[in-house]
């Protein structure tokens, strides 16, 4: 087992773990703790995929905005009564056996597609991710993904003033 | 004052909130370092903007007024020096002056002259104190030690004369029990000459610092006609445009023989009620310097018998303590042992004024406005 | 050295547990969360195959997937609170009406 | 094995022990330096002009009580202020000291622990998590002052965040790269330091370094007149020890990065004029160090003199006047890049 490798299971094991805890704490807060040691894990498996500046942005986005605003929405809608309800709602006994079935198609496909390299072959010519990442993400989202870009920005320019709207006090004329 | 106990009363009852769902309410006190000992107010908060604040009050109480109806006449100076713990000598001006009114006794004017003089000092070392810690409150840190530094001046000069910083006591009914020391007036002219400059370094740190105007202009409006109903006295009164000091209005001791004007503020915000104190510690300043170059010779107790037993009769005396209208009024059954004594102490009347100042602003501003006020818990309490 | 296929099994693992919470939890928080959950899976997967393919077209998807994921945030959250305004219950088994 | 683990792993312990001892000794200074601001002596007891008093209180604090409240979340409770200390100390690891490199038993050694290529957002990565920090620690005490602290204090940080990436872009503009040694030598090859250049996005940047931190006149979040303490209001021991050091060096992290990315990190004044080049004789690591001292001293000096913001007035200021100039120096820079390309 390589380095590469020990690394890969150890932050694998550390993301699922703490997935799975986000899904069945009962403190919203314990939950988003462990979303964001997942989100960590999920950073690093960018790094060790040559990512580097999107696990940079993972963190910044991600760590430093999202989970911010969670904590932020937590602590504002905080309920006594949260820690004595029911964690699950009552069909998830379906929702588990539906899950399950989507775990063992992945697993299947996986698995097939391993085996039988159902991936297409490299095409066109190959990008060096190691060298000046940063650089070259930054060329390609201002040249090839202009288009997509500006509608990125159009879009958060939308969300900004949706969050805003739905978010704001209700004014006592409004009522 | 009916619309303004309205006010607050509504406020308290107002549960339009941020979430719609219910008001944080925080006890500020009685363990906070902002309300200057131990008072305790209740905030009813949405977020960060206060809705309303119910003042709890008597963590201090010692039972002063009861103690004045145990003792003969003299001994209740020295409680009384616990009361406003950091004007010791306005409090018993206040009370001498009113037991001498009770008794029909005139005190020399060298006495005279020297209470004005301790009365003014202890009156500057008061609003020092009180600058020190409104700066603290609002984050200023470093002005606090510069207050201090001043006041230590005039704490030396009364730990010279009367053998005490804190807990001065030399006023007698009938006059001083001391006589001035060697050197007194030249430490006092020494102080006062230095100190406008002093003055002038703090304005230099806040007047036209834009953080500080920011956190004092506009916050803690008291209009004139609410401050007159809320009967509020002092700097408070007079920062919001009321031109009543009681050294003016009902001059006692020489305050007559003495020229000096009354700084009013013009909106009564907390920025306001800043001014009018730095300006009243320049007033007091100028006091103290004309009493010395006046201060005449003679003796410092008037004609008073051993056991005082002044005629069954009442009394009200009020003079301007630093932090406005200091009233005694003192009940005579013909005993020598005070039959009521009941104070009028200017804080207590003047923290009346919180809730209504404090309603709709922000936390941050509760502090700003408990500094203004100038509320000593002694005194509150009593 | 990590084949593409282990990459594939962590994100399908984390979409699953993803879907899980989505479908099981009623903190309606918790469900946002898990949608995040499902977003980075996706994530992982966009990347693992730009890393397979030596092509940069991954990444860039999976920074616009997080900026969705940022921009979702925001209203959703935006909406929660709207939400826990009107009705004291951030349980979305409890939010049945289409209109109060 | 040698090259990849020993070397990184002493470098790491000697930068962390040597930023410890900072990070205590600047607990001295401020006290040292405010004091004299305030006409009085500061500490004196502990050893010669107090200089143990920094040792003194980690041992006090070492052996006080640890109290955890009552209701507190207690895991979260007791991890809060570890979260706030770890990032503060790893992104010392991009900072570059100098750029001088020794040779020790034949391998080469730099002065600093690692350059990577996304060394600029590393730091922001990193800084951003340190707000957990705080709001945890504010929400698990299970007490409304430290609720209020940590509610402020994560608006603050996150909405002074923008302004202060946006005054580092306008610095990556110039440096062309993300790496913090390319900022450096950027600033080499232009003979200028990109305080000059940037003053706008320089000065945006040390207000929102200052608000980062949560420092006077910023310091809502731990209020003392307002707020008792803010988020750390229920600490006690040495998980309050933790927070303290958090903030200090986050104090000497904010000055280092405004060191490396407006005053020329390493680099003497001018290093462009011929006839300052006698202070090149004076190592980098010295410059850097005077540069970090300056900007502590400015820290130090802002909370003696100013007064506090309000919360409300914070983040108008920095929605309404920081954001926009600092995106308008951005857009400012780039236009003038754009057409006067050197």
């Amino acid at each position: 087992m390589t380095f590469d490798q020990i690394l890969f299971y150890c932050l694998a094991a550390i993301a699922i773990i703490s997935a799975l805890m986000v899904i069945t704490r009962r403190n919203p807060v314990h939950s988003a703790m462990f979303l964001i040691t997942t989100l960590f894990s999920v950073a690093g498996i960018y790094l060790q995929l040559h990512a580097e500046f999107l696990a940079a942005v993972q963190v910044i986005v991600y760590v430093g905005g999202i989970m911010v605003l969670f904590l932020f929405v937590i602590m504002l809608v905080n309920l006594e009564v949260v820690s004595t309800e029911r964690r699950f709602n009552k069909q998830w006994i379906i929702a588990l056996i539906a899950s399950a079935v989507l775990l063992v198609e992945f697993g299947y496909v996986i698995v097939r597609g391993g085996k039988s390299s159902l991936l297409p072959p490299v095409t066109g010519p190959a990008q060096d991710l190691t060298r000046k990442n940063s650089e070259q993400i930054g060329l390609m989202l201002y040249q090839n993904y202009m288009l997509p870009f500006e509608i990125a920005s159009l879009l958060l320019l939308v969300a900004i003033i949706g969050a805003v709207i739905l978010a704001k006090r209700r004014l006592a004329s409004d009522k | 004052m009916a619309d303004v106990e309205e006010k607050v009363i509504t406020a308290l009852h107002d549960h339009d909130t941020f979430l719609d769902s219910s008001e944080l309410i925080i006890n500020m006190g009685p363990q906070h370092p902002a309300t200057h000992g131990v008072y305790r107010v209740r905030l009813h908060l949405d977020g960060e903007k206060v809705l309303g604040a119910e003042s709890y009050i008597g963590y201090l109480h010692r039972g002063v007024e009861k103690l004045g109806e145990h003792g003969d006449y003299r001994h209740y100076g020295p409680i009384l020096d616990r009361m406003d713990y950091v004007a010791s000598v306005s409090n018993n001006l206040g009370y001498c002056e009113a037991v001498e009114k009770l008794l029909g006794v005139q005190i020399p004017p060298r006495a005279q002259y020297l209470r004005v003089i301790l009365t003014e000092l202890q009156r500057i070392a008061s609003h020092l104190v009180w600058l020190g810690t409104h700066a603290m409150d609002i984050g200023a840190m470093t002005i606090f030690l510069y207050c201090f530094r001043e006041r230590e001046k005039i704490l030396n000069i009364f730990e010279k004369y009367f053998g005490a910083r804190l807990t001065t006591n030399s006023f007698r009914i009938g006059g001083l029990q001391f006589d001035t020391y060697d050197g007194f007036e030249a430490e006092c002219l020494d102080f006062c000459n230095d100190f406008p400059r002093r003055i002038a370094e703090y304005e230099q740190i806040l007047s036209d610092n834009r953080i500080w105007i920011g956190r004092t202009r506009g916050i803690g409006i008291l209009k004139a006609e609410d401050a007159i109903a809320l009967g509020v006295t002092g700097p408070v009164l007079r920062g919001s445009g009321v031109k009543f000091d009681i050294r003016k209005a009902f001059p006692y001791e020489c305050y007559a023989d003495l020229d000096f004007d009354i700084p009013i503020g013009e909106m009564g915000d907390t920025y306001d009620r800043y001014l009018v104190r730095n300006e009243e510690m320049r007033q007091s300043r100028r006091i103290v310097m004309q009493a010395i170059e006046k201060l005449p010779d003679g003796p410092i107790m008037g004609k008073v018998t051993k056991v005082i037993r002044p005629p069954a009769g009442e009394v009200y005396h009020a003079i301007e303590a630093p932090k406005g209208e200091l009233g005694f009024f003192v009940v005579s059954d013909g005993t020598t042992t005070p039959y009521r004594t009941r104070i009028r102490p200017p804080s207590f009347v003047n923290l009346q004024a919180l809730p209504p100042m404090v309603r709709g602003q922000l936390v941050a501003d509760v502090v700003a406005i408990i500094g203004t006020i100038d509320i000593v818990l002694g005194e509150i309490d009593r | 050295m990590v084949t593409t296929t282990e990459y594939l099994i962590l994100a399908a693992a984390l979409f699953t547990i993803g879907v899980i919470g989505v479908l099981t939890r009623r903190n309606i928080i918790i469900i946002f969360m898990s949608i995040e959950l499902i977003l980075n899976a996706v994530n992982i997967n966009l990347v693992a195959f730009s890393n397979y393919w030596q092509q940069f077209t991954g990444q860039i998807y999976a920074l616009f997937v997080i900026t969705v994921a940022a921009a979702e945030a925001a209203v959703g959250l935006g909406i929660i609170i709207a939400l826990f305004r009107n009705k004291e219950t951030v349980n979305a088994d409890e939010i049945d009406l289409l209109k109060w | 094995m040698v090259e990849y683990f020993l070397i990184p792993a002493v470098q790491i312990l000697i930068i962390f022990l040597v930023l410890l001892l900072f990070v205590a000794y600047a607990t001295y200074l401020e006290r040292k330096v405010v004091a004299f601001m305030q006409v009085r002596l500061g500490p004196m007891r502990v050893g010669p002009y107090g200089l143990l008093q920094p040792i003194a209180d980690a041992v006090k604090l070492m052996f006080k009580e640890d109290i955890v409240p009552a209701g507190a979340d207690k895991w979260i409770f007791m991890f809060a202020p570890v979260i706030t200390m770890i990032p503060a100390f790893t992104v010392f690891s991009v900072i570059p000291f100098s750029d001088s490199h020794t040779t020790v038993f034949g391998y080469p050694v730099h002065l600093y622990i690692t350059d990577v290529n996304v060394g600029i957002l590393f730091v922001l990565a990193l800084s951003s998590i340190g707000v957990f920090g705080i709001i945890l620690g504010g929400w698990s005490s299970n007490s409304k002052y430290p609720l209020l602290g940590s509610l402020r204090s994560a608006a603050q940080m996150v909405s002074y965040e923008v302004a202060m990436g946006f005054a580092i872009v306008s610095v990556l503009i110039y440096s062309r790269s993300l790496s913090m040694i390319d900022i450096v030598n950027a600033q080499k090859d232009m003979g200028w330091w990109f305080a000059v250049i940037q003053p706008i996005g320089f000065f945006i940047y040390l207000i929102c370094g200052v608000a980062e931190t949560n420092r006077a006149p910023f310091d809502l979040p731990e209020a003392e007149s307002e707020l008792v303490a803010g988020f750390h209001t229920e600490y006690s021991g040495f998980r309050f020890a933790i927070y303290f050091m958090a903030e200090y060096a986050n104090m000497i992290l904010i000055s280092s990065i405004a060191a490396t990315l407006f005053w020329g990190g390493w680099l003497s004044p001018f290093p462009n004029v011929k006839a300052l080049s006698f202070l090149q004789v004076v190592p980098g690591v010295v410059w850097f160090f005077l540069k970090v001292f300056f900007f502590m001293y400015l820290y130090i000096w802002l909370r003696a003199t100013l007064p506090r913001f309000r919360y409300d007035q914070l983040m108008r200021v920095g929605w309404k006047y920081l954001i926009p100039i600092s995106i308008g120096n951005v857009i400012l820079t780039a236009v003038l890049r754009l057409y006067f390309r050197t």
